[in-house]
Order: C-alpha cells, then structure tokens, then sequence
C-alpha cells in the first residue's frame, strides 16, 4: 500500500481519496460520506472517511489533514472548519503534489482546486423571508445562534439576521446572542429556559439541526409547538415528523449528498486530467408541509444512505 | 532596642492561650527553659503538651501570650522561622514525606545548595555518620521512607532533629516506638548536646526515662500550669500526682500466684505506688484476677508473610498474655500482619482453634473472633475525619442494627460509654478524631478493638504515647480480658510493660523467635540481652 | 480543656442553615431582577428547572456515594450517553419499553461495576480507570448508534420527563418524582445503614477500614456499580427528554455533576458530603443557568459566573467548617 | 542477600526499560500494520507527530510539576485556549509579534498564578480552583474574542510550528525544539535543585513539609504559575498552528494532558512523576492517533483503543512497581 501519492496517475490502479469531514456524529455528515461513497462506486475508486476526533475541534482537524498526508492518498476532499486555521495544512498537502478540494464551508486562498458548497447566507435569506412570510412581517422573534466560531452557521445566522433587519423590521428580536453549545441537551435547555422568560414569542429560527431539534423539544413540552412559527435547518427523522405534525413550519435544507458526491467526482475528473469549475453551488432549499412530498424534497429530507450499509 | 540580660533563659513562655473552636488547650500556660537544661514538659493526654511546643514551633500560633528567645522577642510566623530562629522539633505525629528518600526527609527544609542547585556530597556523609552513631547504619539513605518501619522512621526523624543545629531541641514523644537500646543511644545524644549549650525540651510518657534525662520538670493539667522545679527536688510519686490529680496505685495489674518479674518493675511499682492502696475506687488498683491458661487459641506454623525475614512458630492459648519482645524492625509487627491477613503469606499456616486456616482476610479473621491493633494509629489506625462513634464502632454494628438500618443514637452511647471508659477527653462522641491529643487518639483506636470484643486480641504498641494512669488502666483491661478467657498477643519494645503484665515473652531477633519463657523467667537485662544478641 | 456550650449551638444553627445559603442566594438575586421578577418564581419554571435537573441529579446521586467512598467517576457522563443510546436501540428493535429501561439501567450498572472491577484488582487510581472508562463508553455508545442518533417510536418512556405528566395530579413529571425518591433513599442508605457508614470509613482512610474488618474491596465494586446504575437511569431520563438515542449527549457533564457534589461539600480526599449538600449543587447550578438564560446574558458571562460560583459556593463552605486558628 | 542483589538490577534495568515499553510497542505494531507500514516511521511523519505534540507536550510539562505536587489543573485547556486568543488579539491590534508572544504567556502565568494564590489561600483543593477557573478563562477568552475566533495577520509566530521551518537546518518547528528544551530544563529542575524537592515533597506529605520550615504555599504558587506559563506557551503556540485566535479550541484537551502525565507514571495523589514519563505518555497518546487516523479506522474505534491504552498503560506501570508477592 501507500504507493500512490503521484497525481493523475494512470487508470490501472485504484484512487484513495480522503474526505475529512467537521465532525462525524451528524446526519449531515453522514449524508455527505454517502454521497461520497456514491461517487467512489460509481468510478471505482476508494475513500478514507475521517473526521476529527473532537466534533468541531479544529486543532484537531489540522491533525487529521496532516495524518492524512503522511499516509499518502491522492487527493483531499475537505470540509474546513476554519477559513484560515486550515490554509497550512492544505498548503502542506499541495507541496505533497495532494489536490485539495473544499466542500460545505470555505477557505480563505486559493490553495485548492474547487469549491463545493451550500450558499449558507442565502439559507439564511430562505429562513428569514419564511418568517416574516408565516408572521406577516411583524410580531417577536428569536434567533438562536449554535456554536461559539463555527463559520456556517455563522453565515446562515448572519443571512437571517441582516434580512430580517432589512425587509422585516416589524420583526422583533427578543433573543439574538444566545448559543446553544453542542449537544441537543443543551439545546434543550436552552429552549425552555428562555420560553420560560418569554412565553409570548410567536416565531423561532435554528440554525442547525441539532439546535433545531433541542428547540423543538422544548416546544412540544410546553405546549407551544405549531403556536410558535419555527424555521429550523437541516433534516432528521424527528424533523420530518415535526413538519408533517405542523410543529416546524420550514426547514432550510442542502444537499449534502450531491456535496459529497460531487466533492469526490470532481475530485476524479481533476485526478484524471479533466478540468473542472472552481465553484459549485449545491443549492438550499425552503422545504415545508405542503412541499415535502414531492421526490425532490423527498430525497433532499431523507437521503438514500444505505450504501453505507455495505 | 532593649537589652538583653545575660542570663537571660534560653526561652520564656509567658500566658500562652490556645483554643481550638470549643475546645480550650492551653490556658495561660508558662514555660522557662535554662540554656543548657533538659526541661520535661509533662502531663496526661490532652493536657496540651504538644499544642505547647507546636506554638513554640511556628507550626500554631497562639491565641494569646509572650515569648522570648534568650530574652528577645519571639513570634514565629511559621515553622521555616521557627527552624531559622534556631527551634528544631520532632514531632509527636511522625512528620515524614513517604515517597521521599531517608536523605532527602533529613534534609528537607535545610537542603545545602549553591543557587538553587543540590549539593549533596558532603551532606550524605554527614547523614551517614549520624545514623551510625545512632547505632543504625542499616539505614539506607536511598531507601523510600514509605518503605520503612515505625521505628525506623522515628530514627529518621531524630536524625534530622540533630542535624539541625538547633539552639533548641524539642522531642514530643521521641521514643515512644524505640527499644530500650535505642533510647540509651539517644540520652547519649542528648547529653552530647547539652555539654555544646543545646536547651532541650523533652515529652514522654516513660517516667522513668524523663528522671534519668531531665534536669528540670513543667506539668500541664487541663491546658494549664499545675507545676514545675528542678527534677532533683521531686519525687516521681509527686510529680504524677501533680499529673493526675490524684494518686496511683499499682501500675501494672496483680495476677495471682505472679510475682512482679524483675526487680526494675518492682522497683517503679514501688516508687509509684503509694502506702495505703484501696482495693477499689481508684482505677489503678483493681482487685487481683486470675489467669487460666486454657487451649490453644491461635498457632502459628512456619508462618511467613511476605515482608517477613523468616518463618515463624508461635503458639497463644486462651486466658494469657504472650508478649513478644524484640528490638525496632525485629519482626514482630510483619508477623501481626501476615496472621490478620493485612500482608500475604508466603509460606506456613495459621491455625485458628485447631483448625488450619489458609488465606484468610481480615474481614474473616474479625468473622473468627480476631482483633488487631496496628501500631500505626495514623496512617491505618483511624478514620480520622470520621467522629468518634464512627471510629469506635467501625468494627462491630451488630447491637445497632435492627431490619438493616442502624439506630444512631445506641451507637453513640455506646461510644460515649466507651469514651467514660477509658477517659476520652472529647468534645462529644461527634468529634472528628483529628482533633484529638496524641494519646487520646490511641484510646479511640484501642476502644475500637474492645468494642469490637474479639477474643483473640493482637496488641501491637498498644501503649503508645498514653500516660501513666491511663496505661495502668489498659493493663487492668487487658489482664481481665485474659482472666475472662481471651487470648492476647501483646507486641512492645517497652520492656517494662511485657514483665509487668504479660503471662510469657517471646522475644524477636531478626526475624525470628529466639526464646519463649514465662515472664518470671525473664529479667530486664536478660530480656535486653536476647533482643539484642539473640542469644537466650 | 473545657467547652463552651454555646458556641456550639451556634455553629449547629449556622450549619443547618448555610447548605441552603447558597441556594438562597442566587433565587433571591435572580427574582430581584426587574427583567425576569415576575416569572422566574412561578410555578412553570420551577417546574421546568426542576425536570432540567433530573439527569445531573440522579448523576450526582451516585457521584456522592463515590466521592465519599474516596473515589471519582468520570465516566459518568458518557455512561448516561451510552444507557441512552442502548435504551433508544432496544426500543427501536422492537422490545417492550420496560425491557429496554432495564437494559438501559443495567448498561449503566455494568459500566460502573467494571469500572469498580478494575479498580479493585488493578488497584488503579479511580481516576484513570474512570477517564479511561469514560472515552470506552463514549465510543462504545457511536458505536452501537452508528454515528447518529437512534430515532424511537415514541412510548411511556417519553412521558417521564414531561414537564405536564399525564396524570395530571402528579404535578411534577414523573422523572422529578423518581430523582426525589432515590434521593431519600440514598440519604438513608448513607446515614442508616452498615454499608453506608462503610463507605465514609473507606473514603476517610481505607486502610483502617480494611483492617477493622470493612470488606472494601467488595464495598467499593458496590459503589462503583450503584454509580453506575444511577447513570444509566439518568441516561433512560436523557432519552425520555430527547425522545431519541444521542451518543454525543453529555459531553463534559461529568464535571457538572462533580461540581455539584462538591459545592455541596463533598470532599475530593474521600470521607465526607451528603445527599442534601449534592441535590442543592445541582440546584444552584441549574438555577444559575436558567436564571442567566432568562437574563438574556451572553454565555460567556454565564460560563464565567459558573466558574465563579463554583470556586465561592466550596469557599464558603470551606470557611463554615474551618476551625479558627 | 546476593540473590536480592541482582534482582535489584535487573528491577533497574526493567525500570529503565519499562517507560519506553508503551510507547515501543505501539510504535511497533502501527509499523507492522501492512496498510501504513512503510510510511508510519517516515520522517516526515515522525516531523508531523512531534509538531502535533508540542501543544500537550507543553501543558504536560506544568501539568507534571503540579501533579508530583500533589495537585490538579484543570483549568489547563482553556488557559491554552485563552493565551491563544490573548496573543491573536494582540497581534490583531497591531502590537509587535514579540510582545503579544509574551503577553500571551504571561496570560497564562497569570491565570496559573491566579490558581495557585485561590489555592492557597482559601486553603480550597485544587480539582475545585481550577474547574471553576476552567469555566471562567474559557468565558474570557470568548469574551474576547467575542464569540469568534480572532483573523490575526501572519506573522513570524505562525513559523514557530510550521512543519517544514523556514532556515531549513532546523529541521524540526522550532516548536518541537522550544519543547524540548523547556523538558530539559524542567527535568533538571524538578532533579536537581531545591525547588524541585520541595514540590516532591509537598505532594508526598504537605504538612511534614510545612513543619519541615518548606514555603509550601510560595512552592504551591510557583508551580501554578509556571503551569500557567506553560499553557500560555501552549497557546502562543495552538495560535501559531492554527493561524486564528480561536476560544473553542482545545475543550477537554486538559484530560489528555493529565492522562499524559498519568501515564507516564504521575500519581495523582502527588510525590510522583517524571518529565520523561509525562513526554512519553504525550507521544503514546500522539502517535496512537496519529496511527488510528493513518489506518482510516472510525473515530469511536480510536476513542475506545485510547480508553484501553491509558487503562493498560497505566496497570503496567502498576505491575513495574509492584514490590514482588
Ligand atoms: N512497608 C515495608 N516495606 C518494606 N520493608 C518493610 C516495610 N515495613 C517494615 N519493613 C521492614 O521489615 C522489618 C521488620 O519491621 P517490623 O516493623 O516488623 O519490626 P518490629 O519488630 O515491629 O519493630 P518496630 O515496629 O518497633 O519497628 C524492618 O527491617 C523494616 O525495615
Ligand atoms: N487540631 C485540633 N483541633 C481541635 N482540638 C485540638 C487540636 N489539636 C489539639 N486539640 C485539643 O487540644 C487539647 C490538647 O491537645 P495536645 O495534643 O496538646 O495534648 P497532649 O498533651 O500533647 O496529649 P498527648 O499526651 O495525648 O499527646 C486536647 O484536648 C485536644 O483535643
Ligand atoms: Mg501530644
Ligand atoms: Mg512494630
């Protein structure tokens, strides 16, 4: 083994290539190695599916990079969890004659050959203009942020906030600075502790699954889920339900399977010499009730992962 | 500046007031120490000698109260100022760091150094020459001390007091686990000391010893003044009335048919005992019993535990007192343990009533009627954040315990009886036990074997640092605990003690059990002899 | 030496009173707040604290016994994830809820009776065996999630940490009133029983309690394994509240529920803390955050206060049983 | 007393040996291992492992000195974290390189310092200290950063733990040498001069000490603040390697580097440990998940293996000190 750190190198062997993802204990990020692992059958080559062993740590990420190089692959499929803290490990990996290719979030230079991506700001948009849609533009809110320093969510609380403040200032905002740390237990809490300050809040916006779903347990346990106009990020099984029982009136969603999957092919057709776009878009959609039948939705809220399976 | 007189007392102390929250420990109490002089300071346990000299160490600071230092003034902060202001101490509790090397505990707190820098050489020398003239070379100064006996800790510890250079020298309790021998080499130190113009304070227990040594004599009663002079002027007999308030009768415990073994014992006996000796009333003279030597209760077989030398053969029968005998690190404590089942055996057995028993715990060996005492109150003794009725009651629930749950209140008052018993003074059966004066700390712990009502009882330095009356009593105990059947080994390096009250004496040299005679059999000197040569 | 009677009574008084001063303390700060005033007393938010506080307390039950008995347990947090996912598994494999809540209980159970396992033979310090223990059970519980949450069809299970249980004259949700009977129980077990004195006798100085007959070894694999227990249970709780198995739940809840005991007055050394003493950590530090959240207060503020609290409630409490010098 | 002669020697040459023993046979099986076997001992991979390690490494090195004290730090990570911050913001705000360099290490001097006079004088224990102090730097250092992580410009610091340095005859990040260095010199320290045997003899018995005229608290403050200085070195370095100025980083990494420390023969309950031990311990850890990682094995199969390994190492540890039975 660890022959093949060559680039392009001809067809007869096959490829391995890494996908580091943030974390690995999400749906998200299990959707995205589907994907991934969609792409590596189709053309025949291997993946490496490693993620830091710390959620969100990027320390550690930057380990993980760097232990990947050592190993030897042929190419990088990442999912930085820092814009500029990951800079030095791709620039190592370049020098290692590694391509890189980032996908969910972005990376300050121009060290890697594509970007894969969800447009987080305009999740954002979608989730803002879904609440001043469901409250007519007026009436008090919360924004619930997720994670001290995590970028995407960032830029999806970012996109809310600056379009609620622009198109709907009848919007109020009641919470904006409060984050909900990792876990949904502390999601949860989170949620009660200030339903309990303000009851009268008529409109919630998540950024994350995770925050999402600790939000709506708290909802539902006071009784307040389906009053409350909740927008919320990402896709669960309990999510899902949630919509279908009107207790989430929106769910921002991506792609994270065409994120994974197309990371990993355009990946290849670099590998094997083709040229590729330097920037691809894998969309968010606005999924509610009424839309979350049609096969499109369908597929976007609970993806096919049984490829993992085997 | 004021001036200094210059005979002015190597140290005054003058209305020194301590209380610990409750508890009053000292109460304007006065201390003046000639130059040159061995002052004892004495008292019964809880009489605030160690709380005394602690406050004169810089380890407590008074409540209240003066002193001076050859006339000047005198506040150590702590006990670096205490040390450096020329007060060196060996404390009653051994004050060792275990994982520290003999060299390293000697030094520590004086270590010689060029920068921060170790310098070792000279100083290892130095420790070498110190502990050889202590007669025990085979101290290793590499060794951990954690790896060390009781007793040779206590020779660590006075080491290091006498390498201090001190101006003053206090010694709480300094022999209480030594052997004769090695407290006839640390008179020797002592007066070696005095002629170089060293002022000494000395607490003991051993009356005898503080005779020999002391030049001049301060008794505390109840954390007060009740006395001082010159030792010359006094007679032992006052001295331990001024104590105890109260006169003594026997010391050691009348045996019919028993004889006092040598003419040492019957001549302290005599000298503490006074003329008219009521039968009852006082607890030093209890009727004389009688005892029984009845089956063999417990034999040991080739037994060897692991951190024995060598393998050991010893039988006790029901109703007597054997008494083993032996110098510091002869073995006799190694051999407790492995038969309790605290250490491993390696080889031989055990047996128990006849009935060999192999491998036992000492959770099954209390099952079977055992009791031990270790010899090390503090470090395996006590639970000593616990309270008293924890302690006391550690080893037996059965009386409180009704349906599984236990009846708080008859656990204290028995404790509290246990406490009347054999003159605990506490603040109540609650009390922490780490609050508790040296010797009241070894009541607790002896009361916790007498509750725990074995029949078999494994006594190792069960004496130690208890005072005069207070010993006579815990003979009297064990005595009639023997009259009543029991079986007791009885392990002390206090010669006296053994002839008084045992019923025979085995004495140990390395490891091994050299001799097995009645008591009457043996004297002093010839106790001494086989101790220290291993020759009958 | 002579007594002073009085002086006693005092401390007594204060003594009963000041586990509670801290408690006190911060519910009189937060209601007089003029933001948060008129809701931060009422009856749904107690309520809601009080189900919050369900998974630390039960942790912190068993936390008790350990630290007394001169243990640790860090493993707790990730054991209360681990009996959670199992819970969640069982359930969603189609066994009978009971079964599964007993799976989970057990789970737990097991992993505290290994860690006292290990402890004892290997005569390991607590800590390692249980930090190590701590990043076994964590992955164990990925693994048997796969990396995800398990989603299980809703049950009773769900019901015992809803904030409005069904029947409605429970008032409390049936968890709350779970956490309150343990803790009673163990209350009892501590003071009144042969086995709860053996633990203080352990955590105070083992060695003497061997010597004095106390099995320790036996008494410790005890502990460890009601430890364990109480997490699991704890984890049936975290699973109740989420509704499904979350293997990244818990992350560093271990310390939480430390602190909890500790400013509750458990000493770390072993030997002493008590039931009430935890069940009021764990309520001063889930009053603080509500409290904070209701405040609107950043989280770092929050953190930062929490850290503060910690070291002044231990402080407080230090000083209570100082003896003067 | 021949016999017991030699078998002290060859109990010295185990003794010697038995440190390294963990960490040769991990090196040993991750080279055996066909995937990764000619690339796992590389230069390049050892370079990667020993940058990697110069963080914990770091924070080991105050994390031994206060654990053969007879302490704890908890606070570790987050002052890591902080300093890291502090020395971003710095930069960030236009002060020279040099100067938030050492405004970041006296961050976490400060904060050690900080530590040790709480300890000290409030007479509390440390585990409690330092968590508290855990939550208050983590919350400072967000408050800093204000919930971001801190853009800070390249610089020369950034170069301090670049895997290939810039005068190329280095070889190593000049990183990997500042620890080494700082090992020696806390090596020769904790041997060879008084200060050393204080803290030796602090945490074997902190009262004999005392009695024995040791300035335990001056000690104890001491050894705190160079474990601060430590954490902030740690930090100026985590914000060299990560180029940003991030409070999130290094949660729970305060675990590692006590497990580092455990492992390589720390006892916690003070008066052990050694420098080469603790180094030892970090790179065990180190290359375990660099070898985890190269062998692309999921990450609850990693954290169960490090859960094992910390367990087994230390037993060994145990079983090498065991006197015989
Ligand atoms: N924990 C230990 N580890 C190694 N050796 C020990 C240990 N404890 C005691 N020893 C050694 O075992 C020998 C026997 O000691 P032991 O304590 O049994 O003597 P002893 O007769 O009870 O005398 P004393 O208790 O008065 O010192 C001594 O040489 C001592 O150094
Ligand atoms: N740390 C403490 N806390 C509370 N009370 C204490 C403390 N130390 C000593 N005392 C009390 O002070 C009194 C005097 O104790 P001290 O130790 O000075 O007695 P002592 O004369 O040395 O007795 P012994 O002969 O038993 O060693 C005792 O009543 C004891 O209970
Ligand atoms: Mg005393
Ligand atoms: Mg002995």
């Amino acid at each position: 083994g660890g022959k093949g750190s060559a680039p392009a190198a001809g067809e007869a062997k096959s490829l391995k290539i890494a996908v580091i993802p943030k974390g690995m204990t999400h749906e998200f990020w299990k959707s995205i190695h589907a994907g991934a692992a969609q792409a590596a059958k189709e053309l025949g080559v291997e993946i490496l599916w490693k993620g830091p062993q710390k959620e969100d740590d990027r320390a550690q990420q930057i380990t993980v990079v760097e232990d990947v190089i050592s190993r030897g692959v042929d190419g990088i499929v990442l999912a930085p969890l820092d814009d500029r803290a990951l800079i030095r490990p791709v620039q190592d990996a370049v020098r290692d004659k590694i391509p890189v290719i980032i996908i969910d979030s972005g990376l300050q230079g121009r060290d890697y050959i594509s970007f894969v991506a969800t447009d987080n700001y305009q999740g954002g948009v979608l989730a803002a203009r879904r609440m001043g849609e469901l409250l007519r533009g007026k009436g008090p809110i919360f924004m619930i942020r997720y994670l001290e320093g995590s970028a995407s969510t960032a830029e999806r609380e970012r996109g809310f906030l600056e379009t609620v403040t622009k198109d709907f200032p009848g919007l109020r905002l009641l919470v904006k600075d409060q984050y909900t740390g990792a876990t949904t237990e502390t999601a949860y809490q989170l949620g009660e502790n200030l339903l309990g300050r303000f009851p009268d809040v008529e409109g919630v916006f998540c950024p994350n699954e995770s925050s999402t779903f600790g939000v709506l347990r708290a909802l539902q346990e006071s009784g307040l889920a389906g009053k409350v106009k909740f927008v919320g990020f990402d896709s669960s099984p309990k999510l899902i339900q949630a919509l279908r029982d009107g207790h989430l009136h929106g769910l921002i969603l991506q792609n994270p399977v065409k994120m994974g999957y197309l990371g990993v092919t355009r990946m290849v057709q670099h590998l094997r010499g083709q040229t590729i776009p330097d920037r691809v878009d894998t969309g968010v959609t606005l999924v509610i009730k009424e839309t979350m039948d049609t096969p499109e939705n369908k597929a976007l809220l609970s993806p096919d992962l049984s490829i993992l399976d085997r | 500046m004021t001036s200094v007189p210059a005979d002015a007392p190597a140290l005054e102390m003058r209305g020194i007031t301590k209380r610990f929250g409750a508890t009053s420990a000292l109460e304007g109490v006065d201390l003046v120490l000639r130059k040159g002089d061995v002052h004892a300071l004495l008292g019964e346990n809880g009489a605030g000698k160690s709380t005394l000299v602690k406050i004169l160490s810089g380890a407590l600071r008074p409540d209240r109260g003066e002193m001076r230092l050859a006339g000047r003034p005198y506040h150590p902060a702590d006990p670096l100022h205490g040390r450096r202001s020329g007060v060196s101490m060996i404390y009653q509790e051994l004050n060792l760091a275990p994982h520290l090397t003999v060299e390293e505990n000697i030094m520590l707190g004086t270590e010689v150094h060029s920068g921060g820098f170790l310098k070792r050489r000279d100083v290892r020398k130095k420790i070498k020459d110190t502990l050889t003239f202590l007669h025990h070379p085979e101290i290793g100064l590499d060794v951990p001390v954690r790896q060390l006996s009781v007793g040779s800790r206590q020779i660590v510890e006075i080491s290091r007091a006498i390498m201090d250079k001190a101006r003053i020298l206090v010694m709480d309790e300094p022999t209480s686990s030594l052997a004769r021998e090695d407290t006839e080499r640390l008179f020797e130190v002592i007066r070696k000391l005095k002629a170089e113009g060293v002022s000494i304070i000395y607490i003991s227990h051993f009356l005898e010893e503080v005779r020999e040594v002391a030049d001049a004599y301060t008794v505390l009663r109840d954390g007060q003044n009740v006395g001082a002079g010159r030792m010359a002027e006094a007679t032992l007999d006052a001295i331990i009335q001024l104590m105890v308030g109260q006169k003594i009768a026997d010391l050691f415990p009348r045996v019919k048919g028993r004889a006092f073994g040598s003419p040492l014992i019957r001549d302290i006996n005599t000298r503490l005992s006074t003329a008219e000796a009521d039968p009852r009333g006082e607890p030093g003279a209890p009727a004389a019993v009688d005892h029984e030597r009845g089956e063999v209760a417990l034999s040991l077989n080739g037994l060897k535990g692991v951190r024995m030398a060598e393998a050991v053969s010893l039988d006790l029968h029901r109703g007597e007192i054997l008494g083993l005998a032996g110098l510091v690190g002869a073995g006799r404590t190694e051999t407790l343990r492995a038969v309790f089942g605290l250490d491993p055996r390696q080889s031989g057995w055990v047996e128990i009533g006849g009935v060999k028993a192999l491998k036992l715990k000492p959770w099954q060996m209390i099952q079977r009627g055992f009791g031990l005492l270790s010899e090390d109150r503090q470090g395996e003794g006590l639970a000593l954040a616990r309270s008293l009725t924890d302690n006391i009651t550690l080893s037996r629930f059965g009386p409180y315990r009704r349906w599984g749950f236990l009846s708080l209140k008859k656990r204290s008052r028995a404790a509290l009886q246990w406490m009347g018993e054999l003159k605990i003074k506490a603040q109540g059966s609650g009390q922490a036990v780490a609050g508790l004066s040296g010797g009241n700390q070894q009541k607790v712990a002896l009361a916790r074997l007498l509750h725990q009502d074995a029949d078999v009882l494994l006594l190792d330095e069960p004496t130690r640092g208890i005072d005069v009356l207070s010993k006579a009593q815990i003979y009297d105990w064990m005595s009639r605990l023997a009259a009543r059947g029991k079986g007791i080994l009885f392990v002390s390096s206090y010669f006296p003690e053994l002839l008084g009250v045992c019923d025979r004496i085995a004495v140990f040299f390395r490891g091994q059990v050299v001799d097995v005679r009645p008591a009457a059999g043996w004297s002093d000197e010839s106790l001494m002899a086989a101790a220290t040569t291993g020759k009958g | 030496m002579r007594i002073v009677r009085q002086q006693t009574r005092l401390q007594t008084l204060i003594n009963l009173l000041a586990p509670f001063l801290g408690l006190i303390l911060i519910l009189a700060i937060f209601s007089s707040m003029p933001d948060i005033q008129s809701r931060f007393l009422r009856l749904a938010n107690l309520k809601s604290v009080a189900t919050q506080s369900v998974i630390v307390a039960l942790g912190a039950l068993g936390m008790t016994l350990v630290i007394i008995g001169g243990g640790i347990d860090l493993s707790a947090a990730s054991n209360i994830a681990l009996s959670s996912v199992v819970t969640a598994y069982a359930i969603n494999a189609g066994l009978p809820p009971l079964l599964a809540v007993g799976l989970g209980i057990l789970t737990g159970g097991a992993v505290g009776f290994v860690n006292g396992a290990l402890i004892t033979r290997l005569r390991l310090v607590p800590f390692i065996i249980t930090m190590g223990m701590m990043g076994i059970a964590r992955g164990v519980a990925k693994w048997i999630a796969d990396n995800q949450k398990i989603d299980a069809p809703l049950t009773w299970v769900n019901e015992l940490m809803a904030k409005s249980p069904r029947p409605s004259w429970l008032m409390l949700a049936p968890g709350v009133w779970l956490m309150i009977v343990f803790a009673v129980a163990m209350a009892v077990v501590l003071r009144y029983t042969v086995f709860g004195r053996h633990v203080f006798a352990i955590g105070s100085n083992e060695a003497a309690a061997r010597l004095c007959g106390v099995r320790t070894n036996r008494a410790k694999i005890i502990v460890y394994a009601i430890a364990g227990l109480f997490c699991g249970l704890s984890g049936v709780m975290e699973f109740s509240r989420l509704t499904v198995g979350d293997p990244t739940v818990a992350v560093g809840l271990e310390l939480d529920i430390i602190a909890a005991v500790v400013i509750g007055g458990g000493s770390l050394s072993g030997g002493e803390g008590s039931i009430l003493g935890s069940m009021i950590g764990v309520f001063i530090m889930a009053f603080l955050r509500n409290g904070c959240t209701m405040m609107g207060w950043p989280n770092y503020i929050q953190e930062i206060i929490i850290g503060v609290i910690i070291v002044a409630a231990v402080s407080l409490d230090r000083i209570r049983h100082r003896r003067p010098t």
